[in-house]
């Protein structure tokens, strides 16, 4: 399985991604998941942090646990770090597989636990100063979904 | 022993990332060990269920052993995605 | 919620379609589809023939029944049509909403329900000349399981 | 009506599309009346199953209704996506 991971200050080409991992004809189906800054009230910037080499490490091992349960062909990450605005990209996971439900389901399962392990954090300025983004339950129902 | 701070946890102690050698075999211990060098790491460590941590780059409990050369990082829930 | 459909020989830009549908901050999540030719043998070219109107009409009605069914920001459905090469992109399905789990279960619909019901069907160029794909069974499992 | 045809049953019938008005009230009587026309015909409706049809754009069956203004589509089952 060719994986890709990067963790970036920088935007990324989702058509560039998913035609790298696409291949020429290897794989028939490409599931791609964007999460993107949702503008709300008078937020202005959302800063992301993490935490360097065990961010690459824990997505590492979320993607090889997501090899051993569908056949997949390929796994594109990006996680963007430092300062985002509103309408900005966050984050892409993108799965290549032959059959499309294996790359839907691979591609959930990533989102549901990059959001519950992987090292980042997100602090959103708004006028009235920074606030640290509180953790949501609902990421860990969603990520228990898939607990065998 | 390395320790490493993020998020608020960061702030509230006032750095992110220090050396120390404790007499503490566990991340529990580390944890009131360093609850008593000064109010600000009380303050961050005052409401455990707010805190997660790992040891060696790997999400790890209270209960996971710690030797000396070990990195071990504290910080809030994640919120990344 | 906005629906764009588009039925055409030419590629597509994924990067510039998931900019447009996720807005400027409208949406926090955006899950996409591409399907690829896959490089099979001796395939040398895949020929899509459609049935105008109809096929617009119908993709048109599957896109609002996943709007009754899911909180949606807006659908993005483009097939290509003509002589496409082992690699090539033939469809994307992308879908925007609030919510990933939405946009997942969405986009995954839309794309089992495209499988059985869009009127578009395949031929295949190999050495031995051309064949008519044959609809797999496995697709109309799939778009079963969405049964109410 | 105006007829049209799709895929191999275009190729077997050998036009995609043509104007008629059959003494016909529904899709099945259509499809006899279309099997009597020549050995194209029957050739391409002689398995049913594999036969999918549309009146006006939707996806109809076999039994559904028809009219003197209406467009009957014949195809196999689709293999889009």
């Amino acid at each position: 399985m060719q994986t890709r991971i990067r963790i970036q200050r920088e935007d990324f080409d989702l058509n560039a991604e998913v035609t790298a991992l696409a291949g020429n004809g290897e794989a028939g189906a490409v599931a791609s998941f964007t999460g993107h800054v949702r503008k709300e009230g008078d937020l202005t910037t959302l800063t992301l942090e993490h935490y360097p080499h065990m961010t690459e490490a824990e997505i590492t091992r979320l993607v090889a646990e997501a090899g051993t349960r569908w056949p997949l062909i390929g796994v594109t990450v990006i996680h963007r770090v430092g300062s985002l605005k509103p309408g900005d990209r966050i984050v892409l996971v993108a799965v290549a597989s032959q059959h499309r439900h294996s790359a839907f389901q691979a591609c959930e399962f990533l989102m549901d636990y990059l959001k519950t392990h992987a090292p980042f954090w997100k602090e959103e300025a708004r006028s009235d100063g920074q606030h640290w983004v509180e953790h949501r339950n609902s990421d860990d129902d969603a990520a228990k979904r898939w607990q065998k | 022993m390395n320790l490493l701070y993020f998020a608020w946890v960061r702030q509230k102690i006032g750095k992110g990332e220090e050396q120390m050698t404790p007499p503490v075999s566990d991340v529990a211990s580390l944890i009131a060990h360093l609850k008593n060098i000064g109010p600000n790491y009380a303050d961050a460590f005052a409401d455990l269920s707010r805190i997660r941590m790992a040891v060696n780059q790997h999400h790890a409990g209270l209960d996971a052993k710690l030797g000396p050369n070990d990195e071990v990082a504290f910080f809030p829930p994640v919120t990344g995605g």
